[in-house]
């Protein structure tokens, strides 16, 4: 076909898109995976609107006011809140250093051999079991590894603190990698062609870029690391986590509403926190 | 600068004061008996156990596991999406006005763990994995809010101050310049969360909702190494394989 | 639509407030369907008025009104409403990528559409003769299903223009709509710019850099220099000294004196010759 | 200076756990003149690992958990003393549904367990209940694990679930301090007798060690203030010495209830 | 260096495979130390000539070397030691936003530094005076400490290529560099560039749409249409002829007759106007 006869059928005032069928039938795959999820969960939204069940919320709700105050409590409560803070603190620095070299070797748009199309097989490899190792390192509970290190450290806050430093680390390393992926990566390709190293081209074209995405993520996961303290107090290092999650089960809401307050509060201080570098680093 | 420097040391002092006052054992980590006993630890889940009965078993927690993180995860996105509009200030001169607010709801949804949306639900859905659904929903409803917001506020404004300037209307120009640009950010937080949600629905063995997380924390504490592993690869491979979606999508859409 | 400036002046909000506004006071004034061109030295504030013109930028000082109604005193309804009749091309064609051409020029109907069709059209683009139509002006016809970030950048630039085509606007604002095209192509997109608003009785202004094209081309003359009008007059009347003043260096760019020709006062590139006449 | 370091199963919250050990840490540490630790764990199995690994050098283990300990440890751990009550101890099944009278009536319900390595909690409700022609896993609906003794009291009270299965002492407790509504919740059903909670040192303790640790526990009486406030906290009348051939049944039981 | 091609041809890696490549067999042969402008119409191959020669694109058929090796046939290492040595200035400048300009700049010099340089570098910008040197020659030294997204058009462009004259390449490729730029400004750029490249023996290969320019300043220019060269050679051999043929609209661009000079075969602009010769 030439391209005036292209043109030529173009033209014409049927103008067909290209594209439409195919998302046609993707939303259709959707709705048809979708069907089986509704089954197997028993989404059965109505019941949320029976009057039983209404009483009870309520009856909780209600019981969790007042929040319990009395002195020893909180006393205690902030000391779990500062074990918490800390053992987040000291489990997501791990994290980010088990991250970070994982992230460079994974990343595509840092790839130099990437940049003819296709990367080169060793490279290939290399990125595939960096990506596989971080999957296994994420997707293997807390607990799992948890309890793999209390056969070595004993009870306390080593093994909560590792736990929690491999897993985070392999979601930091597969976010991170994503972001950076994400962004325009012209100007790091463009680095990259004229030849510098991975390293110059992450700093000076990426990160500008995607530092205030990549401080506020880690920042939240901090935030996650400070309400997943409830692993930790599997292995006894106590915590606001494992605090909560007792009351819960005892129904105490005086306690859980505290609680929950400290945590909001935790939350909205890394939220302010990461708001406020965002600002300074855009 | 100098403020980004004194938030620095800050952090520094942070981790300092963390490591010092958990009073870590790194000496006991680091000898050959330790990572002996490690080894032994990791070579009781070998063999996993693959009898057909088990790997039924395993084979429909799979499915609920992954029905129930599917759709918690649907809900959360539409429901943040929702919360992320108002949440974002979109362009420099935006009121925003409901964006105080609407953080707020957003670091609530996503203070309050899981496991707590989990004893709740519970309570007004009954037992069962609906309960579970609606958690993982709520709670990951905040995380992606948050993030969808922040994701917004960082998209290059070319394109949409060029539709604003035309005086198109703020869903529109959304829906024109923003989500063309942004789409690959979301879709990979989304698919991410949806990972996580297959992980923390190991937590929703407490409401009764059956799936990966109860089988997993059942035979885990029953030292059943064998089918501990078998569970254990469940969730790997279906981690890996969102992780792959994940990839295979990004690369549709980046490409 | 007309406009009316009265020494306007304006400053980018990031701008350091040491440094003088990037648009000095100026004064100028466009009737309904007039064709302007507005030319300069790079860094003179071209960009910076068509932003002020638009409505993007609030002048910080002077008067300033679009088609008798001064734009910042107006509510943001009527402000916005406003803006549906505005048309601004920036410089660099501000496509998402990974959107389609088709989609992206469509964008360009949106001010006059509904909630209802806009968001059907975006799920399945509608109206695809009036896209089509709009970039066989422009000679791109052919990339209509293409993805908006594998266009040339001549391409990318055309389709962008083509957004003006479909819009409802009263008044277009281009900047430097020909940057990326081979003189062919520069002068076909010109022509067609401008028989379309002659054809709607658009109001044109647009900046260039292509002098000798602005002079064949465009009625009247807007010469913009470190944010002032340095002349404001119709085509026939700009002699070369004026553009050798326009398009001066300054001392401060000349100063290491190592390529620049310290020695030569600026040779703008032979606007005087007037080979083609404009259609 | 030497530490003793001791855990104990989770199976109350880990508050009420410290709580009910403080004294008797305080107690130890006079008796054998050594520091005593205790660390209190949320998670059944980290107390197991911790103990066969001798990362602690006592815990306070169920029944089965012991047994667990054996197993894994290949019978490098022995048990020193029990509560009197733990020679016949028993389980209760508790609802707050009137309709249910009997084992058999929970067929269809949702019931709720402690934590699956529980024995009063878990092991023996599971094993009587196969006795009588009920498999959890098949004949109820639902089946949840509450993680704690107080905790499943706390769900059958809240309507959660229909029934729950505990250990008997802290459910009396409950009725005894009032902390449970009787004329809603009531026990319809308490399982025969069987041998429980004792406290467990790793093989590699001294003997000499091992000896003082029993004294110390068996020369507890309600006749002193002391013993009486510990005795009490620990819901004993005294402590008795014991051996591993007491859990032979309780190792019959989990292995044939399929969860060891 | 001197680059050699022998029926190249290069297809975008993300382009639909009914399309033929994008860049036909192209047969070329440049001397090292020699200068070269390329021009041709809008979605010629231009652009992606240039990415072939940077070693950005794999050929899909053909022969190519740079300095007598075949770099796709090099080791990774090797190839990207050999890219060290080549400069590609893309036709939009890919500069980070919030990035300084003098650390863009800086970024220029990387493929020679060591690891521990270029993190000093990065936290505290040393070599200062090679960056305002390298601003100075194109006159925007004044923007040394600006906000890279604060520049104006031809401002951010020129910072991209001074990066171009801190860089160690010995092969520059500048894809359009003077599109954002007026007529005394290009001249003034494109003489530092060409200077600067014969100061440091660099071989330099410019894609340009000012066909005065290009005539006035470069040697030797190549004609490229459709992916092909349509003629190459030295600019005192180009006729007004030549330039009509390889600008002439093709018919599919012309199509709908709308504003388009349908009956007009194409007029280039007046490229046969040598009014100012190169310096
Ligand atoms: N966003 C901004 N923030 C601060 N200063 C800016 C911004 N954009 C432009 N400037 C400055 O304002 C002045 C005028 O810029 P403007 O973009 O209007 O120039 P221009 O005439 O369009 O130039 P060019 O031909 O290079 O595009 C320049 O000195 C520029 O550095
Ligand atoms: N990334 C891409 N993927 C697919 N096709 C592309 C891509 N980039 C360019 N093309 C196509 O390849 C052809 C040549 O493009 P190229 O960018 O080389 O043109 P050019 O000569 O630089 O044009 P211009 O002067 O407009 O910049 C065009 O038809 C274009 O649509
Ligand atoms: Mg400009
Ligand atoms: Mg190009």
């Amino acid at each position: 076909m030439s391209l005036s006869d292209q043109a030529q059928s173009l033209s014409q005032p049927a103008l067909k898109d290209p594209a439409w069928l195919g998302r046609v039938g993707v939303a259709l795959f959707m709705v048809v995976l979708l069907w089986p999820a509704l089954v197997l969960t028993e989404f059965r939204p109505w019941q949320l609107w029976d009057a039983r069940s209404w009483a009870v919320t309520a009856n909780f709700l209600a019981s969790t006011w007042p929040p319990r105050l009395d002195a020893p409590f909180l006393w205690e409560l902030a000391r779990e809140t500062w074990r918490t803070v800390a053992m987040a603190t000291a489990g997501i620095t791990l994290g980010w250093l088990l991250a970070v070299p994982l992230t460079l070797v994974s990343t595509r748009v840092l790839s130099v051999s990437a940049l003819s199309g296709r990367m080169a097989g060793g490279a290939w490899l290399l990125r595939q079991g960096v990506r596989g190792l971080l999957v296994v390192l994420r997707s293997v509970p807390e607990l799992v590894w948890a309890l793999v290190f209390v056969r070595v450290v004993g009870l306390g806050p080593t093994a909560g603190v590792l736990a929690i430093a491999l897993t985070y680390g392999g979601m930091l390393g597969k976010v991170y990698g994503e972001i950076l992926e994400s962004g325009d990566t012209q100007p790091a390709e463009s680095l990259l062609r004229n030849g510098s190293s991975r390293l110059q081209a992450l700093l000076y074209a990426l990160l500008p870029q995607n530092a205030a995405e990549l401080v506020s993520y880690t920042v939240y996961r901090w935030e996650c690391a400070v309400r997943s303290s409830v692993v930790l107090g599997f292995v006894g290092a106590g915590g606001l986590g494992q605090q909560l999650d007792s009351a819960m089960k005892m129904f105490a809401g005086g306690d859980v509403l505290t609680i929950l307050l400290v945590f909001v509060a935790l939350v909205a201080l890394a939220d302010r926190a990461s708001a406020w570098l965002r600002e300074t680093l855009a | 600068m100098s403020r980004l420097s004194v938030f620095m040391v800050a952090v520094l002092g942070l981790i300092v004061a963390s490591f010092a006052s958990l009073d870590l054992q790194w000496s006991q980590f680091l000898s050959l008996s330790a990572m002996q006993a490690m080894g032994r630890f990791v070579a009781e889940f070998f063999p996993p156990d693959t009898q057909p009965a088990f790997l039924m078993k395993v084979g429909l927690a799979t499915l609920e596991t992954l029905a129930m993180s599917a759709l918690g995860t649907l809900l959360a996105v539409v429901l943040g999406l929702t919360l992320a509009w108002p949440a974002a200030r979109r362009h420099a001169g935006d009121w925003a006005p409901l964006r105080t607010p609407v953080r707020w709801l957003l670091n609530f949804l996503r203070s309050v763990p899981e496991l707590v949306w989990a004893s709740l639900m519970l309570i007004s859905a009954g037992m069962g994995p609906f309960a579970g659904t609606l958690a993982l929903g709520f709670h990951t409803a905040g995380v992606l809010g948050r993030l969808f917001a922040e994701t917004m506020e960082n998209a290059p404004a070319g394109p949409a101050e060029a539709l604003r300037t035309q005086g198109v209307r703020p869903s529109l120009v959304f829906l024109y310049a923003t989500v063309p640009q942004v789409l690959p950010q979301c879709l990979s937080y989304t698919l991410y969360r949806w990972e996580n949600n297959i992980r923390a629905a190991a937590v929703m063995g407490v409401v009764g909702a059956g799936g990966l997380g109860q089988m997993l924390a059942f035979h885990m504490g029953l030292f059943h190494m064998g089918k501990t592993a078998t569970i254990l690869a469940a969730m790997v491979a279906l981690v890996g394989l969102v992780d792959l979606l994940s990839n295979l999508a990004r690369r549709a859409l980046t490409r | 639509m007309n406009l009316l400036l009265e020494e306007v002046a304006a400053r980018h909000p990031a701008a350091s407030s040491q440094l003088p506004p990037a648009l000095g006071p100026v004064s100028l004034r466009v009737a309904a369907g007039e064709q302007l061109a507005i030319i300069g030295p790079s860094g003179a504030g071209k960009t910076t008025l068509l932003q002020v013109l638009a409505c993007c930028l609030p002048p910080v000082a002077g008067h300033f009104q679009v088609s008798e109604v001064a734009p910042w005193r107006l509510s943001r309804r009527a402000l916005h409403r406003l803006r549906a009749s505005l048309f601004l091309a920036p410089q660099t064609p501000p496509l998402p990528p990974r959107q389609r051409v088709v989609t992206t020029v469509l964008a360009g109907r949106l001010p006059g559409m509904t909630w209802w069709a806009s968001v059907r059209q975006w799920i399945k683009p509608a109206a695809l003769p009036e896209a089509h139509g709009a970039l066989a002006r422009f000679g791109v016809a052919d990339k209509l299903f293409h993805r908006v970030d594998r266009l040339s950048g001549g391409e990318r630039q055309r389709v962008g223009l083509a957004r003006a085509l479909v819009s409802p606007a009263r008044l277009w604002l281009v900047d430097e709509p020909l940057s990326a095209l081979d003189p062919t192509r520069a002068r076909q997109v010109l022509d067609a710019l401008q028989l379309a608003a002659r054809e709607r009785g658009c109001t044109l202004v647009a900046s260039l850099h292509q002098v000798d094209l602005a002079l064949s081309c465009f009625p009247r003359i807007v010469g913009l220099r470190d944010g002032r009008v340095m002349f404001d007059a119709p085509a026939t009347n700009v002699t070369p000294d004026m553009l050798a003043a326009l398009y001066a260096q300054h001392e401060h760019e000349l100063h290491p004196g190592t390529a620049a020709p310290a020695d030569e006062p600026a040779t703008p590139a032979s606007p005087a010759v007037v080979a083609m006449t404009c259609r | 200076q030497q530490v003793l370091r001791v855990t104990a199963i989770p199976d109350e919250a880990p508050t009420e756990l410290a709580r009910k050990a403080a004294p008797l840490v305080k107690y130890l540490e006079t008796k054998l003149g050594v520091k005593v630790e205790y660390t209190p764990v949320t998670d059944y199995a980290a107390s197991v690992e911790a103990l066969v690994n001798k990362k602690v050098d006592m815990a306070w283990f169920g029944g089965f958990t012991f047994v667990q300990a054996s197993v894994r440890s290949g019978g490098k751990v022995i048990p020193l003393v029990q509560r009197e009550e733990d020679e016949k101890f028993r389980s209760v099944f508790i609802t707050a549904d009137p309709a249910i009278q009997s084992l058999a009536d929970l067929k269809g319900k949702d019931v709720s367990f402690g934590s699956q390595s529980s024995t009063s909690g878990h092991l023996m409700p599971r094993s009587f209940l196969l006795q009588a022609k009920v498999d959890p896993d098949k004949d109820f609906h639902r089946v949840a694990y509450s993680g704690a003794h107080d905790a499943t009291i706390a769900a059958v009270v809240s309507g959660k679930v229909q029934a729950g299965a505990l250990n008997i002492s802290v459910w009396d407790k409950f009725v005894a301090d009032k902390k449970v509504d009787t004329t809603k919740v009531r026990a319809f059903y308490t399982t025969p007798a069987y041998f429980d909670y004792n406290w467990t040192v790793h093989a590699d303790m001294p003997q000499a060690l091992r000896d003082k640790i029993t004294q110390a526990f068996l020369a507890l009486s309600r006749d002193t203030a002391e013993g009486k406030e510990i005795l009490e906290l620990q819901r004993a009348t005294r402590f008795v010495p014991t051996k591993a051939d007491n859990y032979k049944g309780i190792e019959a039981a989990a292995r044939s209830a399929g969860l060891l």
